[in-house]
């Protein structure tokens, strides 16, 4: 069984990362490996996220969310959300500026920011009865969005897709960081809100509307 | 091999886009359709025929066309490819006169026009095509053309028919794919006339290339309905009476028969195919089908269904023929080719007729049949006399040759075939004649389906005594330089002399 | 590598697709219907592009981020995955056509499915970014952006057994991506590389290298829907909507074949054994005969295209076995590899053609009765010409009757199987083309049956009887230019390869 | 025997695990969990391979390569689970029949 | 030129005549046009000709015994045409009858004149097939049953002869006819060759074994087709001997002998079996029997050697000549009793006797010539026993002489109607009895050398007179007439049958059918259960269809799908899968 197992010793890509890291435009290799070297694979993925959306909104329809005055809501609910809301936005900011030298970055904050955005869902305040429809999917395209068309951009000029000039790659990365962030936040509050809208119409039958 | 003219092509062509135009024709368009048609066949027949002259001065008409890299689409013009066309030409010329009288108030008229063009297309490229593999192509296309013509009618027992025609067609098709790719893959692609590639070929690989002949001899068998292979004829003939006419007379049949002639003659050569003793299992078969075809129509009381067992065992004379060496009973194989297909078409056409005017489809319906339809009756007596092979009808000539060709090949077992085949011909269309002459008909009167002046619709009388008088004039005329036995005697001494 | 011409065409083949689903969300369903065809014309207009780019350059590859791998992740489109791609737009184009008047004639409650759209354009762009990777972990994700759409588009209709099926092809898919990605780790582990060209040079045989090509063909035959893992094609194929099991049958499933054909000849080729190509062959081979025999027992049309599918998809794994050398054969001197590699490529467009307008056929008869119990197909030739017409053409170039492109397909396969002399393969090819004759025409022979009621089949838009007679049509015409497409084939070095064995260990490197 | 071989060891025991899971189990949900685990697995193996030995810095590109898997797994997970939810509401069935 | 007219005008002639309204009485003269090229080539020596374009390329020319024979068929067929236009005036299907009667013509003259294998065969073949609307004309139960059997007898010996015509034509290598009795007597088959010409030919010729259609058929016709059948047709089968008999060229004892001894069985076994008949006609066909018996031994001597054919055949032709005319004479005859009364029945009895006298070679006949042939080169043959055989022959004479008058008995007793009338068609029967110059003119139709041969220093004439021969002729036929007399007078011995003949007409047929019928149950059992078996032959598919269609295969093959489909067992796949690839990569 030994010799089924023995994993050979091959060297990983810790020195090509390394030496590249400078021009990478952040410190923390692992950012750099994600959002500069294979940017590709990220945004793919950032697309992969849409399309869970989609297709969740494939499954069950495409739901309306009608405007919510639940007055008198249960007070310990509301006192929890009022506590952890401003904490997990500041943590969700803080790992993603910290993402630049550190472990941290979109996925982490998103998933901190959707996390605000379920707990506000669950605690009666419909995130998207409050915004206006084409508010949201701004909100839920920004991330993709504008990684995509900083790409074409970068085509027009000459350059390779996702080939940051190498002054602005740094804050370009911050830039795509933020709005993938919101983004993911968005998406997973909207399968939620989506799931969730389930429940009040068990009745109807309703078929994937709009 | 390069392109020298496009003549083949156009000659393809003239029938191809008749078919593929009707195809979108509205139903109503009669007129537009028939004239298609019509311009269509005559342009076939023009151009056939100045092909033919032209290889009489001695031009050659090459078409090449490589589809892949070593898989080449050739149309060549050659004498027996020439013969086979002028005979499919013709026959479709008449046959569809005959058709647009048959169908003139039928329904899904243009699919059956649009499919008849296609399935003569499919004929003509099969004695056009230079090589194996274009042959192999056309011979595919042909099954495909000619099921909804088998299915025209679109009764139950016409689709039922239908599924029997394709189990054997496409099965038979499946066994010649097996065939053709392995001789293409032992001996590389070959053109017909090159038969010294297998030559040197046969003492390195004389297992494959003898089953590579059995698989394509098979297939060729299904289509010219050699004994094991014939199931599907007699049960389509359920196909309206052009359909049987051209197709099982003429189209299929033959195109089966001509692909064992090309098989034999220009794939493998004689004198292999005698060294390998293919010849001689091919003797036996055929002889047998002779004998079977011929016992089964005996006892046949449906006019058509005993027709189709007499054309079973016609068609497996061209296989016998084949199957003796020898320059004169090549020439009776292939004369026989043409001879066969003009007089079956006469007495499918007086099939025809028959049922069409007066609805009888039974044989023993035919009491004083000659009295009320003379001149097809008459057409069909000559045909009669021609198949069991009395001169002066055309089939004498083809059987006299086989006869010679037997007894100069010393296999004298062959012409004890002939004539217990001859006397058996006799014993089953004798009666027929017998009771359209020489009985009274059971009632007098008789209501006729479509009445009129003439004994039945001018479109359907013409093509019959057409063909009648054309069967005649075979034998009389055989030793005039035009005619089908001329061509096939030069054919069959080149053979000889290469 | 570095020397090969860069051209933008690789990302904007992926870029464009995604940029017009997105744009799309943002409309009412009519907007989005129709961005979403502006979308996917634009799309196949672009690949058409990159084609004729490819047929001047040759193999053009894509630096994304202007990494050299194997950092960065590198797009190549050499002549294959041009043809490939190539294939995706004309066909992805003609059913885009037909959808869009598809789902106009459907009833208005649903207004047309308007998820369709977004979802076939993350399709489409992830079969492109399939096609251009040279990246083994980028394959990974691409191969899950068409897992979700696929099975997001196979569950649109709603229905409770399309749900069911959808799930089953779900966790299937994720099943195989998994294995899949786990055959990429180890490769990672072993090499520390994850690109594809320079894979095939450092990786050398061992325990890892075989066990990572074992686990990664599992996954890809499960995606693939090999024969042992073929269980959920069918009743995903057939419950999802017409233009949707069309793109399932005809695309979807070869891109899981793409990237499998294109492991075992670039990477593996050190640890591959001349038996192994004869189990998959094994597996085609059951597959064919397997599938033929279920279509032909199905009494529903869409189960019958389905199975039609198992069965043809048998055929393309029959190919591995030709290009596995026996040992000590020389890539060279073996003569049956062209015609081998042109089977595949052969049979992959015709059955894309054939299979596609086959489903588009299916989907208008149901429209035009209701129900697809093939009953409903009487006296199809009576009343809508074309359509039977569509189903007949089609259905020969499945069989592989000359003239069509699956003839051209099934003689090239019996040309490589007589040549390499495994002749064992013959007969299956000819029992499974015999199989498939009978099922395909007992749908003709129904076509021509007569029918007693007065009106079987309600009116459908004429225009979706053109599209799906076009591409049954486009299956015959794809043999014209074998010629021309042919040579244009031998450009990608690894068309026409083969594998040669020497006598090694495969699995544990004891040369 | 290092650390990072007893990590690969387990990234295929879970595999396996996760493997055996959604072809054994009967319930929707278990055989997602299963998936899951599948992931997990093999995300773990990834990471085993990142760092053979103490001294030199973890290798960045498994990670990132993870984070990419990680989220692609949970997208599709959201989507499955959601199917069965949906199946279970219509149908009220928690596993396959082997009906079409 | 003429070679062609006397082949197309009797078919012009064929096609014509039907259209001919019923009441007016032109075809007679049409027929008689009709066979006047045949009659100018029978008298006027005309070279051959080659007729490239008709069939395989056939050629036409006539020798002096073939010349003899259309002479004889060319008065024949005027004669009887005449004759049948009188004779049928008030028949329904008259058009029909000229018809065939037309096409019958063609053929014979046809085959006369061809010098070419294939076209002899054509004409061959058309005469038999065209002569079948003769006999089936009056659509009798019994003319059905007589043409039935002659149409099945021509076909079997037609088959024997393409296939003698096969064998011959390969071993001579040439088409013509004149090529192949020499190819034949050098052919290592020769023998067997002419074995096949001698049945194909016999069926017509109506030699011993394959003679029992002539007795239905010929009285079957009406009366001026059965002298047409018995005078002209019947001497087709002989010019086909005479076309492949190698005589002179080759000493064949078995084949001569077995000829001859089959001719004198003929000649006596016909006679004595005709006395049994009632029906004057069939007495008449047995009568034709003999006599061909006669003219088989004739040939039968040539093929012993010794006698060259340039001397035989004409003899032989002239022979034919002399039966035919006569024998047709005696057919038209049996219509005459009925209709002539009066005066006339006295020309008519006298033509009877002549004809009679003719054909048993009494004096001053031309059959008194022709017997003497006979004798003559009898004498000369070195065949052994030919002294027996000469005294057969004039025995011959007595049994024909019989025979005959038995015939004349039979005619006698129908009733003769009142008051003199002469039926229109007296005429062609007396000129018939003129044209023949059956008692004078024959002789001056041998070639000189065959004449000089004969009667050696003397002339023709007083050849005549010299008693010797008229003595040797007569006796026989006085005492043939002698017994006539005495069995009719005598009560005791007059046991000549009246209503039902002693013994059934085509003797030899009725065993046949006999048999046939046992044999049919026999053979219709094995084709019965032949064509039940070749049925499922037939159908290999019906068994495929039977298992796709059923059922129980859709059920099962079903559920094995959703066996596949499940969760379990696609692990348990995935993981045998998975070791197989394992252990096949090693």
């Amino acid at each position: 069984m030994e010799a089924v197992w023995k994993v050979p010793e091959g060297g990983g890509l810790t020195a090509a990362a390394e030496a590249l890291l400078p021009q990478s435009g952040v410190e923390h290799p692992v950012t750099a490996v994600l959002l500069n070297f294979r940017a590709y694979d990220t945004w793919l993925e950032l697309g992969v996220i849409l399309l869970g959306l989609l297709a969740i909104y494939a499954v069950g329809g495409i739901k309306r969310y009608p405007k919510q005055n639940e007055a008198g809501e249960d007070p310990l609910l509301r006192q929890v959300m009022l506590f952890f809301t401003p904490v997990l936005f500041l943590f969700g900011a803080f790992l993603l500026y910290f993402g630049k030298s550190g472990p941290g970055g979109a996925f982490q904050a998103g998933v901190l920011w959707g996390a605000i955005g379920i707990l506000l869902h669950l605690g009666g305040k419909l995130v998207f009865s409050v915004i206006p429809r084409s508010l949201g999917q701004l909100l839920l395209t920004i991330g993709l969005g504008f990684f995509l068309s900083l790409g074409f951009l970068l085509l027009a000029r000459g350059a390779a897709f996702f080939e940051y000039p190498p002054a602005y790659a740094g804050v370009l990365i911050l830039i795509i960081e933020t709005l993938a962030a919101i983004s993911i936040a968005t998406t997973l509050t909207a399968m939620f809100a989506n799931l969730n809208q389930e429940n009040k119409e068990e009745t109807n039958e309703s078929k994937p509307t709009n | 091999m390069e392109t020298t003219s496009f003549l083949p092509v156009l000659i393809l062509i003239s029938s191809l886009i008749p078919g593929v135009l009707i195809l979108l024709l509205r139903e109503e368009q009669v007129a537009l359709r028939t004239s298609l048609n019509l311009f269509g066949a005559f342009a076939k027949v023009a151009m056939v025929a100045w092909a033919f002259f032209g290889y009489m001065r001695g031009e050659t008409y090459d078409f090449i066309f490589s589809l892949a890299p070593d898989l080449t689409f050739a149309l060549r013009l050659d004498a027996l490819g020439l013969f086979f066309a002028a005979l499919s030409s013709v026959l479709w010329l008449i046959t569809t006169v005959y058709a647009i009288g048959y169908l003139d108030k039928g329904p899904h008229q243009n699919r059956f026009f649009a499919f008849f063009s296609l399935c003569v297309t499919a004929s003509t490229g099969i004695a056009l095509s230079g090589n194996v593999i274009t042959f192999f192509i056309f011979y595919e296309f042909l099954t495909l053309s000619t099921y909804p013509l088998v299915v025209h009618k679109g009764t139950d027992d016409a689709v039922a028919a239908g599924r029997t025609y394709l189990w054997y067609t496409i099965g038979g098709g499946t066994v010649l794919f097996l065939g053709v790719v392995g001789l293409y893959v032992v001996a590389g692609p070959i053109y017909f006339g090159q038969t010294e590639i297998i030559a040197g070929l046969i003492s390195e690989f004389p297992t494959q290339l003898s089953i590579l002949f059995f698989l394509i001899l098979t297939g060729l068998g299904v289509k010219a309905a050699i004994f094991p292979l014939h199931g599907w004829l007699p049960t389509s003939m359920v196909a309206p009476a052009p359909v049987s006419a051209l197709l099982h007379a003429v189209a299929v049949v033959k195109a089966g028969a001509f692909g064992i002639v090309r098989l034999v003659y220009d794939v493998y050569g004689v004198g292999i195919a005698e060294e390998m003793n293919y010849l001689a299992v091919l003797a036996v078969f055929a002889a047998f089908t002779i004998i079977y075809g011929s016992v089964r129509a005996l006892y046949q009381d449906d006019f058509k269904k005993r027709l189709a067992f007499s054309t079973v065992s016609q068609v497996s004379y061209i296989a016998l023929g084949v199957a003796i060496p020898g320059a004169l009973s090549s020439t009776g194989a292939i004369v026989h080719l043409v001879h066969q297909g003009i007089m079956k078409i006469t007495m499918f056409f007086a099939a025809g007729n028959v049922a069409e005017t007066y609805g009888y489809k039974k044989i023993s319906q035919l009491n004083g049949m000659g009295r009320r339809m003379p001149l097809t009756m008459g057409a069909f007596t000559i045909a009669v006399f021609g198949m069991i092979g009395v001169p002066p009808a055309a089939g004498f000539i083809s059987k006299w040759y086989l006869g010679l060709g037997a007894v100069e090949a010393g296999s004298y077992w062959v012409i004890l075939v002939l004539l217990v085949s001859s006397a058996l011909n006799a014993a089953y269309f004798l009666p027929i004649v017998y009771r359209a002459w020489f009985c009274e008909p059971e009632q007098e009167e008789v209501p006729r389906l479509r009445p009129g002046r003439l004994e039945t619709q001018a479109l359907m009388l013409i093509p019959v005594v057409v063909t009648g008088l054309l069967s005649l004039a075979a034998g009389v005329f055989a030793a005039v330089a035009g005619s089908p036995l001329s061509i096939a005697r030069e054919i069959a001494e080149k053979l000889y002399l290469l | 590598m570095t020397d090969l011409p860069t051209s933008p065409y690789p990302a904007l083949l992926v870029g464009l697709p995604v940029m017009m689903a997105i744009l799309s969300l943002f409309f009412r369903p009519r907007g989005k219907a129709f961005l979403g065809l502006i979308g996917c014309l634009l799309t196949a207009v672009l690949a058409i592009f990159a084609f004729v780019e490819v047929t001047q350059l040759g193999t053009v590859i894509h630096r994304l981020g202007g990494w050299e791998p194997p950092l960065g992740i590198l797009l190549r489109m050499d002549a294959l995955a041009a043809v490939f791609i190539g294939m995706t737009a004309l066909v992805g184009a003609l059913i885009s056509l037909y959808a869009w008047r598809y789902f106009d004639a459907q009833d208005t409650s649903t207004d047309g499915f308007p998820l369709f759209w977004p979802l076939w354009l993350f399709l489409w762009a992830g079969l492109n970014g399939l096609f251009l990777s040279n990246d083994l972990f980028n394959l990974f994700v691409t191969l899950e952006v068409i897992g979700i759409s696929a099975v997001a588009l196979a569950v649109l209709s709603g229905k409770a057994g399309a749900l069911v099926s959808g799930l089953r092809y779900l966790l299937a898919a994720i099943t195989g991506s998994m294995s899949y990605l786990f055959g990429v780790a180890l490769i990672y582990g072993s090499t520390g590389t994850l690109d594809l060209e320079m894979l095939g040079q450092v990786l050398e045989a061992g325990p890892a290298t075989t066990f990572a090509l074992l686990v990664m063909t599992l996954g890809l035959m499960i995606k693939m829907a090999g024969f042992p893992f073929h269980f959920w094609l069918p009743p995903a194929h057939s419950n999802s909507l017409a233009p949707v099991s069309a793109l399932l049958s005809a695309l979807v499933v070869k891109g899981a074949f793409y990237i499998l054909l294109r492991l075992w000849m670039e990477v593996f080729g050190v640890s591959l054994t001349y038996a192994a190509g004869q189990l998959i062959g094994v597996a085609g081979a059951i597959a064919v005969i397997w599938g033929s025999w279920q279509a032909f027992m199905q009494t529903s049309l869409k189960l019958i295209v389905a199975h039609s599918s198992v069965a043809q998809l048998g055929y393309l794994l029959m190919v591995f076995p030709l290009l596995i050398l026996p040992s000590g054969v020389s890539a060279a001197s073996a003569d049956w590899l062209s015609p081998a590699w042109t089977a595949s490529v052969y049979q992959v467009l015709s059955h894309a053609f054939a299979k596609a307008s086959f489903f588009l056929s299916a989907g208008i008869i149901v429209m035009a009765v209701g129900h697809d119990r093939i009953e409903s197909l009487r006296d199809l030739v009576g009343h809508m010409r074309m359509t039977a017409l569509a189903i007949g053409l089609a259905g020969v170039s499945l069989i592989g009757l000359p003239p069509s492109g699956g003839f051209m397909g099934k003689w090239m396969l019996l040309k490589g199987i007589f040549l390499s002399g495994q002749w064992w393969w013959a007969p299956v090819v000819l029992v499974g083309s015999l199989l498939t004759a009978g099922y395909i025409f007992m749908l003709l022979r129904l076509a021509f049956a007569p029918t007693g009621e007065k009106e079987p089949f309600q009116p459908v838009p004429k225009r979706l009887e053109v599209f799906a007679l076009l591409l049954a049509v486009s299956s015959f015409l794809i043999v014209l230019p074998a010629d021309y497409l042919i040579q244009f084939l031998e450009g990608s070095e690894v068309f026409g390869s083969g594998i040669e064995t020497v006598l090694k260990g495969g699995a544990y490197g004891n040369n | 025997m290092e650390i990072y071989q007893i990590y690969s060891m387990t990234s295929a025991v879970l595999f396996v695990i996760g493997m055996g899971g959604v072809f054994m189990s009967k319930h929707f949900i278990k055989k997602i969990i299963a998936t899951i685990i599948m992931g997990g697995g093999v995300f773990l193996a990834f990471v085993s391979f990142a760092q053979r030995d103490a001294l030199s810095f973890a290798d960045p590109v498994p990670h990132a390569l993870v984070i990419t898997g990680i989220v692609v797994a949970v997208a599709s997970a959201a989507f499955a689970l959601a199917l069965a939810r949906r199946i279970f509401q219509l149908t009220g069935e928690e596993s396959f029949t082997n009906d079409k | 030129m003429i070679w062609l007219l006397t082949i197309v005008l009797p078919l012009l002639a064929a096609v014509l005549t039907p259209f001919i309204p019923a009441g007016r009485r032109g075809s007679g003269w049409v027929f008689v046009a009709a066979t006047l090229p045949a009659l100018w080539l029978g008298l006027v020596e005309v070279s051959g000709v080659t007729a490239e374009w008709f069939l395989l390329g056939s050629d036409f020319s006539l020798d002096t015994p073939r010349r003899i024979i259309l002479l004889l068929t060319a008065i024949l067929w005027a004669t009887a045409g005449l004759f049948a236009d009188a004779y049928l005036k008030d028949d329904v299907r008259r058009g029909e009858f000229a018809f065939y009667f037309g096409l019958t013509m063609a053929g014979n003259f046809g085959l006369l004149i061809s010098a070419e294998v294939t076209s002899f065969y054509t004409f061959f073949a058309l005469m038999t097939f065209a002569s079948y609307g003769l006999v089936i004309h009056s659509r009798t139960p019994a003319a059905r049953r007589a043409a039935r059997i002659y149409l099945v007898m021509a076909i079997i010996g037609e088959l024997f002869l393409i296939t003698a015509l096969y064998l011959a034509v390969q071993s001579s290598g040439s088409m013509l006819l004149a090529d192949i009795p020499p190819a034949l007597a050098e052919a290592a088959n020769g023998r067997f060759i002419f074995w096949l010409g001698l049945i194909g030919f016999g069926v017509k010729v109506g030699v011993i074994p394959l003679y029992f259609w002539l007795p239905l058929a010929h009285p079957a016709a009406p009366a001026p087709a059965s002298a047409v059948l018995s005078g002209a047709m019947i001497k087709a089968g002989l010019v086909g001997w005479m076309h492949l008999a190698p005589v002179g060229l080759v000493e064949w004892p078995t084949i001569s002998l077995l000829m001859v001894s089959l001719g004198f069985a003929a000649t006596f076994g016909a006679a004595i079996y005709g006395l049994t008949q009632v029906d004057p006609k069939t007495n008449l066909a047995y009568s034709s029997i003999s006599q061909m018996g006669i003219m088989t031994v004739f040939l039968g001597m040539g093929l012993y050697g010794g006698i060259p054919a340039a001397l035989l055949l004409p003899a032989i032709g002239l022979y034919a000549f002399n039966h035919g005319t006569a024998k047709a004479l005696l057919f038209m005859g049996t219509a005459l009793p009925a209709k002539v009364g009066g005066a006339w029945r006295l020309l008519m009895w006298a033509g009877l006797g002549l004809g009679v006298l003719a054909i048993a070679g009494g004096p001053l006949t031309g059959g008194l010539w022709t017997k003497y042939l006979v004798k003559t080169f009898l004498g000369e043959s070195s065949l052994p026993g030919a002294q027996t055989f000469l005294l057969l022959l004039t025995l011959s004479a007595v049994t024909t002489t019989l025979l005959l008058s038995r015939f004349l008995h039979l005619l006698s007793r129908i009733k003769a109607p009142s008051g003199t009338m002469a039926p229109a068609f007296l005429l062609p029967w007396v000129l018939l009895l003129l044209a023949g110059g059956w008692w004078t003119m024959s002789p001056t139709l041998l070639p000189a050398d065959l004449l000089a041969h004969m009667a050696g220093e003397k002339g023709i004439l007083d050849y005549y007179l010299y008693l010797h021969t008229n003595w040797a002729a007569f006796w026989p036929i006085a005492t043939g007439v002698l017994i006539m007399a005495l069995t009719l007078k005598v009560a005791a011995l007059n046991w000549w049958p009246t209503k039902e003949p002693l013994l059934p007409a085509g003797d030899f047929i009725h065993i046949i059918l006999l048999v046939g019928d046992g044999l049919a149950k026999f053979v219709r059992k094995g084709v019965a259960w032949l064509t039940s078996t070749a049925k499922s032959l037939d159908g290999p598919e019906k068994l495929f269809y039977r298992i796709s269609d059923s059922q129980r295969t859709i059920q099962k093959s079903a559920a094995a799908e959703s066996v596949l489909r499940r969760w379990d067992f696609v692990g348990i796949g995935f993981f045998i899968f998975f070791l197989t690839l394992f252990f096949l990569l090693r």
